[in-house]
């Protein structure tokens, strides 16, 4: 399918749903609460994006404090986490990005490990770096560093004077 | 003619003239005990430098080739260090059994030594019921294993340790069948008698296919009996790390190790024994020529030679083979070495019964 | 007994999914860690794995034991400084990760690069493909317990350590991808030391057939065990010969082709029985295409530059950049942050291993102990890959 | 036929096994075949390609000449933080002062040999050596000075 058309299938189950066409592949923006159900859809509906090949996330930490970020009152001070997926159907082979903003204080979203079951350890990973919590997920524990280990090493804002040099 | 034969005569002749019979006799056992044992020895150090050395060709390698002339002193040096080295007991582990468990594999393995006819008349023990000796022995040496695992404390030993004793329990069965269709052929328990009744030609030659076959079982089941690759589950390196003696180290880990190549040297020994004649040159017929030839051969050298080309044999297995699966050990024993031995005890009986071996 | 050892040796950790405390409850199972140091983990990875006997019932992969977070580090240095870190990731395909790197960086300068350049890429990439597979036959041989088949891939890995020594001065972290081309010119042997090799390694594939495809010993090792079905692999996410193994179309190189990838024959090699011996038999016979893409490029090398010109100091425009190329074990993704600064915003890794390590415990519950040797070996799995 | 079945069962069983003994076997009685290279003996006739990077060394001709500014361009190419240039001023005969190599500081341990900072310079001063054996008792002496004693910059080298 081309961007086009893919366009057009967001757009008519998610009206909310904001594009951006700059990159290679179409990105689309959802809400933090439309997203399971979003989620869902990409899956079993028409676009039947069935693999999911990359899930991360990016931090700004001073996007928040920025007018030009679309400061609203709710997402407080601490800047915003970006959730990316990477999406592709292996029936069409068609490619969506889908982000979710979430706000640097309640940075939660729903899991969608029951619906791509890869997302498990992704997420895992995310949260275990970047501190996102991901709800309803069946083993949200620390991944790659220990269970004791203290803040989110991939959070720009986040200093390790033993053991991080800087050049 | 050098025959090992007057030898150990003119020695038991000259003990006997010199000392009354009681102190003879525990001097004999004492020289045979230091035998034993040096036999023990030099067969470690030959064994694991053969296994290195076989291992290597195999691997497009050179081998131990530093210490000594071609590498010859590698397993010397090896052995120097596990004696040096401290031997651990774990926290957790059962003292008493963790200790003892490696001298019980030692002795197990030395105690089978007994019948076994070096060379013409160079034999420990004659007793009577000879092979029916070795494999009740040889299966002491399980206990040993299971004790080794369990007073270990650690998840692997025990595992490996369990697996060795399915293991060698499933395995002793089709051995002992072979073994039997052997017996069944020459009529006798005794190790001289089987290996007289091969004046005329080895068991493997002479009992058709189905011999054959036994013997094909005989060492699929030792070659599993001794824990050897492609049937090491009981250490199974990729698996449970060192499986039974991952705890083990210095000098008990070396006794285990030691046990395992004596292992393979006896069941081989008695391979060579049963199927290829024991010390029995090989003699063809009327070739009355090249039978002579052979028999200036010393025997010694004949049995020693049989006994090695079996070890070669298993040796080749293990550096070809992958290992199999703990339940395909057992499915293998069960469904195929079991039934197929069964049946060609029964064809054998057959062939003694009728007279038709050669 | 087996309470008495769980106690003593208690090193599990404490049960967090229901499904754990319902296991827990039961009482069933003997916990036992298999790594991080152990001979079959091949690196540092570790798994407690649950057992009922010998049956597995649950595998839990503990990471991180070498973790180092290239991620992080990518965010301070430099576009060109970053490529050499990602060798360090999957060491075994380090071209490839370097390529996956300099393609994304590409992407985002929109540089053109040289046709000779981009054969070399191509060739360099096959050769570690072969020589990953190589590890891997052997590797994966001595999981099972042969040993002999590990010196044997050895020996013709050796051959193109030794090539890519002579044209890229080192044998395993090659970095010799630039963005906007190769670091240097191929080495005037080059052509003909891969003629050699090619001719040599076509007639040593017979003898790995000999000594473990037709195994029976291994086909029973491998055959049926740890069946990963389409749909699960896909779930997954599992990528390479994994995913290939179980019937998904999933070559990069195929899909969406990068370089000259689109110009050369080679067939994308699809099993669909999933198991153990599926995998194996993609990756040997992706030795075969990879000697096949070879062939066709190596007397085909194009004259002219080896690298574009390009500034001395890279400035990726602000935006964000995904290129995927594919590994010795699947799918690469680099995705690239950028502010437009002279380092990444953020760089994400998809590694392969990673996805494939979270099938692990699908695919080996049921199985013995014996058969997640099997699946592990198959799985191909480089634990610096998978921390990252 | 369950007999007939189970026999070539058996039988092809075998013979797999005896196909892998057949190559096992072939390679021990073939000792030509044997790969080994026996490290520490075959020094004297082991050579390195010349492209094989081993360490970072400061070329210098007959006169004790080398050809660094002292621009600290692969200081700044090393991702690691290999390499350290001090500088010092010089005065030109016609009495300018001008920059110029003091120490070439390099860290051994650091190194990823990574060849970046050889593709940096623009004055071709220093390349990858093809030593290897690096190994040491004390960590300090993989800290090297590049640039010899009493060696200055090659006149036009700018």
């Amino acid at each position: 399918m081309t961007k086009d058309e893919l366009k057009e299938h967001i757009t008519q189950f998610q009206p909310k749903a904001v594009f951006e066409e700059t990159g290679e592949w179409l990105n689309v923006q959802v809400e933090t609460g439309d997203w399971k159900p979003v989620a869902h859809w990409l899956r079993n509906g028409v676009l039947q994006m069935d693999y999911l090949f990359c899930l991360t996330c990016i931090h700004w930490p001073t996007a928040g404090k920025t007018p030009a970020a679309g400061n609203t009152a709710d997402e407080g001070s601490g800047g915003i986490f970006m959730m990316v997926y990477h999406f592709t159907s292996t029936v069409f082979r068609h490619v969506l990005v889908v982000k979710v903003k979430l706000t640097s204080d309640h940075p939660e979203i729903e899991t969608v490990s029951d619906i791509w079951r890869t997302a498990e350890f992704h997420e895992r990973e995310v949260f275990d770096l970047f501190g996102v919590r991901f709800l309803h997920h069946p083993d949200l524990r620390r991944l790659v560093l220990t269970d004791d280990f203290e803040g989110h090493p991939l959070r720009k804002d986040f200093e390790d004077p033993v053991n991080m040099i800087k050049l | 003619m050098f025959s090992l034969e007057t030898i150990t005569n003119s020695i038991q002749q000259w003990l006997y003239s010199t000392f009354n019979p009681t102190m003879a006799l525990i001097l004999e056992c004492a020289i045979v005990m230091l035998l034993v044992i040096g036999l023990f020895a030099v067969l470690g150090l030959v064994l694991v430098l053969m296994e290195r050395k076989v291992a290597a060709r195999m691997q497009i390698r050179l081998g131990p080739n530093r210490v000594g002339p071609r590498g010859m002193l590698q397993t010397a040096a090896d052995t120097l260090k596990l004696m040096m080295k401290e031997g651990l007991t774990p926290d957790g582990a059962d003292k008493f059994l963790f200790n003892l468990a490696p001298f019980i594999v030692m002795i197990a393995a030395m105690l089978i030594m007994a019948p076994i006819a070096f060379a013409k008349g160079f034999q420990i023990w004659d007793i009577n019921i000879g092979v029916l000796y070795v494999s009740a022995v040889s299966s002491v040496s399980v206990i040993g294993i299971l004790m080794a695992g369990w007073a270990s404390n650690n998840k692997y030993s025990l595992l490996g340790a369990m697996r060795s004793g399915a293991q060698i329990v499933s395995y002793e069965l089709s051995a002992g069948l072979s073994i039997i269709s052997i017996v069944v052929l020459a009529g006798s328990l005794q190790v001289s008698d089987i290996i007289a009744s091969q004046q005329t030609g080895w068991w493997l030659f002479r009992g058709h296919i189905p011999a054959l076959i036994a013997f094909v079982i005989f060492i699929i089941a030792v070659t599993a009996e001794t824990n050897r690759a492609p049937f090491d589950l009981a250490e199974a390196e990729s698996e449970l790390t060192a499986g039974f003696h991952t705890e083990y180290s210095g000098m008990r880990f070396a006794l285990f190790f030691l046990a395992e190549y004596i292992n393979i040297f006896i069941v081989c020994a008695i391979g060579a024994t049963l199927f290829l004649g024991g010390w029995m040159p090989l003699h063809i017929g009327n070739w009355d020529d090249f039978n002579r030839i052979m028999d200036y051969i010393p025997s010694s050298l004949w049995f020693l030679g049989k006994t090695f080309c079996l070890i070669f044999l298993i040796m080749w297995f293990r550096w070809t083979f992958p290992r199999l699966r703990v339940d395909q050990l057992l499915s293998l024993e069960w469904k195929y070495l079991l039934p197929i031995s069964m049946f060609n005890l029964l064809l054998i009986t057959l062939i003694a019964i009728m007279g038709w071996h050669f | 007994m087996y309470r008495e050892t769980q106690i003593l040796n208690s090193n599990t950790i404490a049960p967090t999914t229901a499904r754990d405390l319902a296991m827990d409850e039961a009482g069933a199972g003997l916990v036992i860690n298999v790594g991080p140091q152990h001979p079959a983990t091949h690196g540092v990875l570790h798994l407690v794995i649950t057992l009922e006997g010998e049956t597995i019932k649950k595998i839990e992969p503990h990471l991180g034991y070498i973790h180092r977070s290239i991620e992080k580090m990518c965010e301070s240095l430099s576009y060109r400084q970053f490529i050499y870190v990602t060798s360090r990731m999957d060491y075994l395909s380090a071209h490839i990760n370097n390529h996956g790197c300099v393609l994304c960086v590409e992407k985002g300068l929109q540089l053109e690069i040289p046709p000779r350049a981009q054969v070399i890429r191509v060739l360099m990439d096959e050769l570690t493909r072969i020589a990953s597979h190589e590890l891997w036959w052997g590797a994966m041989a001595m999981d099972l317990g042969a040993f002999t088949p590990f010196f044997y891939a050895f020996r013709e890995r050796e051959t193109i350590n030794d090539i890519m020594e002579e044209t890229c001065g080192t044998r395993l972290t090659m970095n010799y991808m630039v963005p906007g081309g190769v670091m240097y010119d191929i080495h005037p042997n080059f052509q003909r030391r891969v003629k050699d090799f090619i001719q040599l390694f076509n007639s040593k594939i017979d003898e790995y057939d000999d000594l473990v495809t037709g195994n029976i010993i291994f086909q029973n090792r491998t055959k049926g065990i740890g069946v990963l079905s389409r749909e699960d692999a896909i779930s997954f996410g599992c990528t390479g010969p994994v995913g290939r193994a179980s019937g998904v179309a999933c070559d990069i190189r195929k899909l969406y082709p990068y370089e000259v990838y689109d110009k050369v024959n080679f067939d994308e090699i699809i099993e669909t029985a999933g198991d153990s011996y599926a995998r194996y038999l993609v990756r040997i016979k992706e030795l075969r295409q990879s000697v096949r893409i070879i062939e066709q490029l190596i007397d085909n090398i194009p004259e002219g530059d080896f690298q574009a010109k390009t500034k001395a100091v890279l400035k990726l425009p602000k935006g964000e950049f995904y290129s995927r190329v594919e590994t010795a074990r699947g799918e690469l993704g680099v995705y690239i942050v950028s502010e437009g600064g002279t380092t990444p915003y953020r760089i994400k890794f998809r590694s392969p291993g990673f996805s494939n390590l979270s099938a692990l415990d699908h695919m080996s519950r049921g199985c013995k102990i014996g058969d997640l040797m099997a699946i592990m070996g198959t799985l191909d799995l480089v634990i610096p890959d998978i921390d990252r | 036929m369950f007999i007939k079945e189970y026999i070539s069962d058996v039988f092809k069983a075998v013979s797999s096994l005896l196909k892998g003994m057949k190559t096992t076997g072939s390679y021990f009685v073939r000792p030509k075949e044997i790969i080994t290279q026996q490290y520490p003996d075959n020094r004297a006739h082991m050579k390195l390609p010349e492209r094989f990077r081993g360490e970072v060394v400061m070329i210098h001709d007959e006169n004790n000449e080398h050809a660094c500014t002292g621009c600290t361009a692969c200081e700044l190419a090393c991702p690691n933080a290999t390499i350290k240039i001090i500088t010092k001023f010089d005065t030109t005969p016609e009495g300018k002062k001008k920059k110029a190599l003091d120490t070439f500081v390099y860290h051994l341990e650091l190194c990823t040999m990574c060849n970046l900072c050889v593709e940096a310079c623009p004055t071709s001063a220093i390349k990858m050596a093809q030593t290897f054996e690096h190994s040491v008792y004390d960590r300090n002496r993989l800290l090297k000075k590049l640039n010899q004693p009493g060696s200055k910059l090659r006149a036009g080298v700018e």
